[in-house]
């Protein structure tokens, strides 16, 4: 089962408790997922579960968590490396990647999640 | 280091020098009587000498100075020079960065510039910049009209109270002087409102701006802080204002000076001297002013001059500049500090056939032409708010040449004929009297005379050459050659080290930053400080322990002291 | 006549400054002249001559100068920048800064143009057959006027920002415009072939006319009706309402 | 021994919080008081890089070697770059940003800031609009009505609510939370829209929309305005302006909901306007939240420096500025930046994988105290100590309030400024000038 979503990207405080313990699990386990609200995630399954989020940049494993506070379609993964996997880089004449807005889609995988250092070996 | 100036034409009013073939001796950065025969020589050939140019009122450091340059890439990118082996990179015309505001200035052979307005919590910032601008002495005013404090005390009559909190403010801010911009104005902007007048009530601290300005007169003498009061009058930008103006300067009148200078330094004039009721009659009163001027001793002013082209208009004045920013459609900084005042930045293009610019134009020139007395009327252009200070030596071409303002006024909006007296004043200042509006008055003004503004045995060693022969030149007619000259400083000598030569930067020693350190009994300060300890428990978004500005931030200080007590010679 | 043929030497990765090459560098310069004009690489100055081979035939004033550039000059910025006259005809693509405040002459463009093509343009005509990016015929950051005359022609799309701060001049772009084509438009002409989204933001005066479809409308514009332009009937629009702006509007009905 | 620092401050988020208590025992930290739990965490401290390393490849394992070293292989790696980045410097002091510039300026490099991936587009709106604001005690004392625009303070700046703008008490408003009227603007019903007397959901990416009507219903042109605008019913939207017009202060803050998403800076410049508008009937100013605690002190450091506040490229010896162009996600993406040094910033991290990509490819150094992502694509990492805790110096608040950070212990690694001089002289003999 596919997803489609507007996918944004900001800052929790959990991301910020670990952002400076970036080989920590705990950084992991706080930016390496993806909020749904729970009509949403019903459709791909669990909480807790790995999703798949692909978007034309490319793609990233993450976990599914639930937030009723998005609306229908919106997702949100905290911003680090796991949501930046994803995001659009046109800097639109301004400086700024697209950071919110991404049109994704998210799937259920069986993959693992990464780990920070593991996702930055796929760029060399 | 020894330094001999010889053959020089010097101007030194202070010490009667009027333009006579002088030779300067200079010893370890201060002029003294004699050198020995083993001093470097400067054959000054007869040229121009005078000492360095002193600017008392100047936006050249902190919060609002930055934000004029952050929100106007427009502006930075004016002005643009690449890094030399001497030099870093140079930017900007109105908003200068810190090392143009250095370079500048030394070009024009200025020596000493005084920063007009800091608020103190946002003083640690001026005092980062003032650090980064090479070359000049350097100093900043301090903002009191509608400090919480301030209007606490005035509303409590406690002159020992406001004594002790404007001398622990000046420390706190590492400041040189008291800087009183619309008082009451600042405070009533906090909710979008403006006061009208002298005697407009202020909301909540239940006094007015007359209270204001003669307490803070009052506590200026008390402390004999080395300046006056120094005031941005009330109701500025708005027609008819020349009568708050005046009443402003009559309040000098209540206070005695207890040292060798004006009670009260009202600044910027230019925008101060407005008659009329409206924009459509629009009129200078600068005459107004000047004639006050000619029979009063108390009080100086200084230009504020306008320049045609961009500026960038930066004050304290709040309201004023959200007024400007409506008018002009322009975009608009405000930067309200808690309990300390107002600010605004608004950019402006002064343009020869708009009839207020125009007419503007002419209220700066009137005043410095009609006021007998040179000493009476500082030299600026309240850079950049009448517009940048390298246009110093456009306005003293002016002055010198009756010849340039016909010619200018020819070009300018007819209403500067109707609505001013420029058209029929044809003095023409001297290089006399040029020496006192740069730098002997601007000098005396700020009570550096000792040290700043001539050349006498003593004096710091900052002066200027320029490339003009007095005898072989009529300034009337050849203004250009006079603009030139004062542009591009054949020498400038900062401390006895030689900054510029023939209008290039060649040294670039750090300058020395101004503070007053007035003190009063201690427990004077102690009752005062209870407020303040109360204010920042309640109101204040900052610890009081991280509020002065520290020791670090001022790594060339030359502390001038005063206060209410005897100081004790060590 | 002089004509000045330019080619590229090598592949370029790092974006050369290159307001040298234009007819009023060159009028009147012989080959060795022109070769040792001064370009940057990156922090490093070099000169024209080092990256690309130059031949001169001819020789004139800036209106008689015909510059032919063959090759791809996707990393070389600021071509014709300051121009009066003359001409610039470029068989491939180009980098930012094409035409940046150029008065008068002609550029052409057969491929592609990066963002910023013809900034604060005050005459002359821009001609792109590909695509130009973003920022067609803008304003510098903080500036109120951007392009005030002259003409830009663009046959495929544009991206965001098209006509920023116009105050003057004409905008055709054939194809699709990005969001807020003719933000703050003080009094420029823009014709968009496509479609876009937000036009016309902020405008005070000039007209904007689009041929294709509007994504999002900008809530600040009054519909006065329709009215043909060259016998097409437009939706009519005035604003943008908030400044009391008096700019036209027009969206194909 | 254990002693206490009192009013230290919080060296993390863009409130700059000076009232924290910090207990030290025998130069370690060993308590803090009165910070928030992001502030706590830094302040505690975290796994630290111990030694400079270096590696040939990227691919292969970082060998540890003296500072002498990594500073040489640094410089040299700098010194041949024809397109160099100096990015980073949001958790370093002002102290540090001058050095950089200095170097920026020895060597032709870029140098941009973290804001371009943060406030960046604010900087830009502020250029088109100018920034009407004030400190943050002016809301305290004063605001009755505060609003935040695509920010979320409960998880970004969690003691912003009770220090400044919600739950605080001031001279004219002594009621605190009770009389302030707490509205968020949002895409998603965020925790701090929980807290909110209304929430306004906006249709994601349509914040401009909303913005212009209101700016339109605010000038008498609410007939203009059609029935929904971005999602926002027009009933709400005239309700919320009435609202803004009624307050006494109104005190708006925005984040990366407004900076992020399309439009960028357009939508903080009609932001602006909105605010400016009020003015002509309210007492109203807006601010940005500034994420790290001194990335605003890079901005003003970067400004009077060069009269340009980030993304400046000195490759020609004088500053250009042009975000879009200059700053550095532009060069990454193109590909042009040849070397990069990454300093007090994540680049790795907070960067898009093309861009990182690209970092992969070119010789990098880091300057951090921390291992981050940046470090997994460096060539040469150099530990420093860390700015604010183990390094006294300057730091702005998100209000543009100057604040000196006092040391709370003593460093034991060099500091970024040692080792800025030591590349930039190193540098300078390298490059022969």
């Amino acid at each position: 089962m596919t997803l489609k979503v507007n996918l944004i990207t900001g800052r929790t405080i959990d991301q910020g408790v670990t952002i400076e313990n970036k080989t920590s699990s705990d950084y992991q386990e706080a930016t390496a997922y993806c909020e749904l609200n729970s009509k949403n995630l019903e459709i791909l399954g669990k909480p807790g579960s790995n999703v798949r989020v692909k978007t034309r940049y490319g793609d990233v494993v993450v976990k599914l968590k639930e937030n009723n506070g998005n609306p229908d379609s919106i997702a949100f993964i905290p911003m680090g490396p796991w949501a930046n996997a994803v995001v659009d880089p046109d800097t639109r004449g301004c400086g700024m990647p697209g950071f919110k807005g991404i049109p994704a889609e998210i799937e259920v995988t069986k993959d693992k999640i990464l780990l920070m250092k593991e996702l930055i070996a796929r760029y060399k | 280091m020894e330094l001999l100036i010889k053959n020089g034409s010097v101007y030194d009013p202070v010490n009667g020098i009027k333009g006579d073939r002088t030779d300067i001796s200079i010893r370890d950065g201060k002029i003294v009587d004699k050198v020995s025969s083993s001093a470097s020589v400067i054959d000054a050939g007869g040229r121009v000498v005078m000492a360095g140019g002193v600017d008392a009122h100047s936006h050249i450091a902190g919060a609002k100075v930055n934000m004029g340059r952050i929100m106007r890439p427009e502006d930075t990118r004016l002005g643009i020079k690449p890094r030399t082996k001497i030099t870093r990179p140079c930017t900007g015309y109105t908003v200068p960065n810190v090392y143009a505001m250095g370079y500048r200035y030394a070009q024009m052979g200025y020596t000493t510039v005084f920063e007009a307005a800091q608020a103190i919590m946002k003083a640690r910032h001026t005092h980062e910049e003032l650090e980064e601008i090479p070359i000049i002495d350097k100093g900043a005013l301090t903002l009191f009209g509608s400090n919480w404090p301030t209007m606490d005390f005035v509303r409590e009559k406690n002159m020992d109270k406001l004594a002790a909190y404007v001398a622990w403010g000046l420390l706190a801010s590492r400041g040189f002087g008291i800087k009183c911009v619309n008082p009451g104005g600042g405070e009533m902007w906090g909710f979008g409102k403006n006061v009208t007048g002298l005697d407009d009530v202020v909301p909540n601290f239940e006094v007015t701006p007359r209270e204001i300005i003669v307490s803070l007169m009052k506590v200026n003498e008390t402390l004999k802080l080395p300046h006056s009061v120094h005031l941005h009058c009330n109701n500025l930008g708005k027609p008819g204002n020349y009568r708050t103006t005046l009443a402003s300067m009559e309040l000098a009148d209540q206070v005695r000076a207890r040292k060798d200078r004006q009670v009260l330094h009202v600044t910027h004039v230019t925008f101060n001297c407005w008659g009329g009721t409206n924009w459509g009659d629009f009129e200078s009163k600068a005459d107004e002013i000047a004639n006050y001027l000619n029979n009063c001793d108390n009080v100086t002013t200084d230009m504020g001059q306008l320049i045609f082209g961009s500026a960038t208009t930066m004050t304290a004045d709040g309201p004023v500049q959200y007024a400007n920013a409506k008018l002009l459609h322009a975009k608009w900084a405000n930067g309200d500090v808690e309990l300390e005042d107002a600010s605004g930045v608004v950019p402006i293009f002064y343009a020869k056939q708009v009839s207020i610019h125009a007419i503007m134009w002419a209220m700066g020139l009137e005043l410095a032409l009609l006021t007998k007395d040179p000493y009476k009327v500082l030299l600026t252009t309240d850079h950049p708010n009448g517009g940048p200070f390298v246009n110093y030596p456009e306005v003293i071409a002016l002055l010198m040449s009756n010849k340039k303002r016909q010619e200018e006024i020819k070009t300018l909006h007819a209403l500067v004929n109707d609505r001013t007296k420029i058209p029929g004043i044809t003095r023409e200042l001297d290089f006399n009297d040029i020496a006192v509006m740069t730098r002997v008055g601007t000098a005396k003004v700020l009570g550096l005379l000792d040290t700043k503004g001539h050349l006498g045995a003593g004096s710091d060693a900052d002066l200027s050459i320029y490339d003009i022969i007095p005898d072989q030149i009529d300034p009337s007619i050849e203004h250009a050659k006079i603009k030139s000259a004062f542009s591009s400083a054949a020498y400038t000598i900062k401390g006895g080290e030689i900054v510029v030569k023939d209008g290039e930067i060649t040294a670039t020693p750090a300058g020395r930053t101004y503070w007053v350190d007035a003190t009063v009994p201690e427990e004077q300060t102690e009752i005062m400080m209870k407020d303040i300890r109360h204010k920042f428990k309640n109101y204040y978004s900052m610890n009081l322990a991280n509020y002065a500005v520290q020791d670090e931030y001022v790594t060339h200080p030359e502390v001038i002291k005063a206060g209410a007590i005897p100081v004790e010679v060590s | 006549m002089q004509t000045v043929t330019i080619k590229p030497k090598s592949e370029l990765t790092i974006s050369v400054e290159a307001e040298n090459i234009s007819p009023d560098k060159f009028a009147g310069k012989s080959e060795k002249d022109i070769q040792s004009l001064e370009v940057w690489l990156g922090n490093h100055k070099t000169t024209l001559g080092d990256l690309f081979t130059i031949k001169v035939e001819g020789i004139g004033t800036a209106a008689d100068v015909k510059i032919v550039m063959e090759g791809n000059f996707s990393r070389v910025k600021r071509i014709g920048e300051g121009m009066t006259a003359g001409l610039i005809m470029i068989k491939g693509d180009v980098d930012m800064h094409l035409g940046a405040k150029m008065s008068g002459g002609k550029i052409t463009v057969a491929g592609n143009a990066d963002s910023w093509a013809g900034r604060e343009m005050k005459g002359g005509d821009i001609i792109i057959e590909g695509n130009a990016a973003y920022y067609l015929g803008s304003g510098y950051r903080g500036e109120s006027c951007g392009m005030r005359g002259g003409k830009i022609t663009v046959l495929g799309n544009t991206l965001d920002f098209a006509g920023e701060h116009m105050c003057g001049g004409e905008i055709y772009v054939n194809g699709n415009a990005g969001i807020l084509a003719g933000i703050s438009n003080n009094g420029g002409k823009i014709v968009i072939g496509g479609n876009t989204s937000r036009p016309g933001s902020e405008m005070s005066k000039g007209t904007i006319i689009i041929k294709g479809k509007v994504d999002e409308m900008m809530p600040v514009f009054k519909l006065e009706g329709t009215e043909a332009v060259d016998g097409v009937t437009y939706n009519k629009y005035t604003g943008d309402v908030i400044g009391n702006g008096k700019g036209l509007l027009y969206v194909l009905v | 021994m254990t002693t206490e620092i009192t009013d230290a401050l919080c060296p993390f988020c863009g409130c700059n919080c000076d009232d924290i208590t910090v207990v030290v025992d025998n130069n370690r930290i060993t308590g803090v008081k009165h910070a928030c739990r992001v502030g706590t965490a830094k302040i505690m401290g975290h796994h630290r890089i111990e030694t400079p390393m270096m590696r040939a490849d990227k691919k292969s394992e970082f060998k540890k070697v003296s500072y002498d070293e990594a500073i040489e292989g640094a410089a040299r790696m700098l010194a041949m770059s024809k397109r160099p980045l100096l990015y980073g410097w949001a958790s370093a002091l002002c102290e540090v940003h001058k050095k950089g510039i200095l170097l920026a300026e020895e060597m032709g490099a870029i140098i941009d800031n973290t804001a371009t991936v943060c406030h960046g587009p604010s900087t830009l709106a502020v250029h088109e609009k100018g920034l009407p604001s004030s400190t943050l005690g002016q809301i305290k004392n004063r605001a009755d009505v505060v609003v935040f625009w695509g920010s979320n303070p409960v998880h970004a700046h969690p003691r912003h609510m009770g220090r400044y703008s919600v739950f605080t008490k001031g001279f004219f408003q002594e009621k605190g939370r009770r009389g302030r009227k707490v509205i968020v603007v949002d895409v998603r019903k965020t925790e701090t829209a929980s807290m909110a007397d209304e929430f306004v959901q906006v249709q994601q990416g349509s914040d401009y929309l909303v913005i212009s009507a209101m700016r339109a219903i605010l000038s008498g042109h609410a007939d203009v305005v059609p029935d929904s605008a971005g999602g926002v019913q027009k009933e709400q939207l005239v309700k919320l302006v009435d609202t803004l017009k009624g307050a006494k202060f109104c005190g708006i803050f925005f984040g990366m909901g407004l900076t992020q998403s399309i439009s960028r800076y357009k939508n903080i410049d009609n932001a602006i306007s909105l605010t400016t508008e009020l003015n002509s009937f309210t007492k109203c100013v807006i601010m940005p939240m500034r994420g790290h605690y001194n990335v605003a002190g890079f901005g003003q450091v970067c400004s009077w420096e060069t009269g340009f506040a980030t993304a400046v490229d000195f490759a020609r010896g004088a500053p250009y500025y042009n975000p879009g162009e200059t700053a550095a996600n532009d060069l990454l993406m193109r590909k042009e930046t040849d070397a990069a040094m990454i300093i007090a910033g994540d680049a790795g991290a907070h960067f898009p994988a093309d861009s990182v990509r690209h970092l992969a490819k070119i010789p990098v150094v880091q300057i951090d105290p921390y291992w981050n992502a940046t470090t997994e694509v460096s060539n040469i990492v150099i530990p420093v100590a860390v700015c604010g805790i183990e390094v006294e110096g300057t730091a702005y608040r998100m209000d543009g309030v100057s604040l000196r950070y006092r040391k709370m212990i003593e460093p034991t690694l060099s500091t970024d400024v040692e080792v800025l001089e030591r590349i930039t002289e190193r540098v300078k003999e390298l490059r022969g000038v």
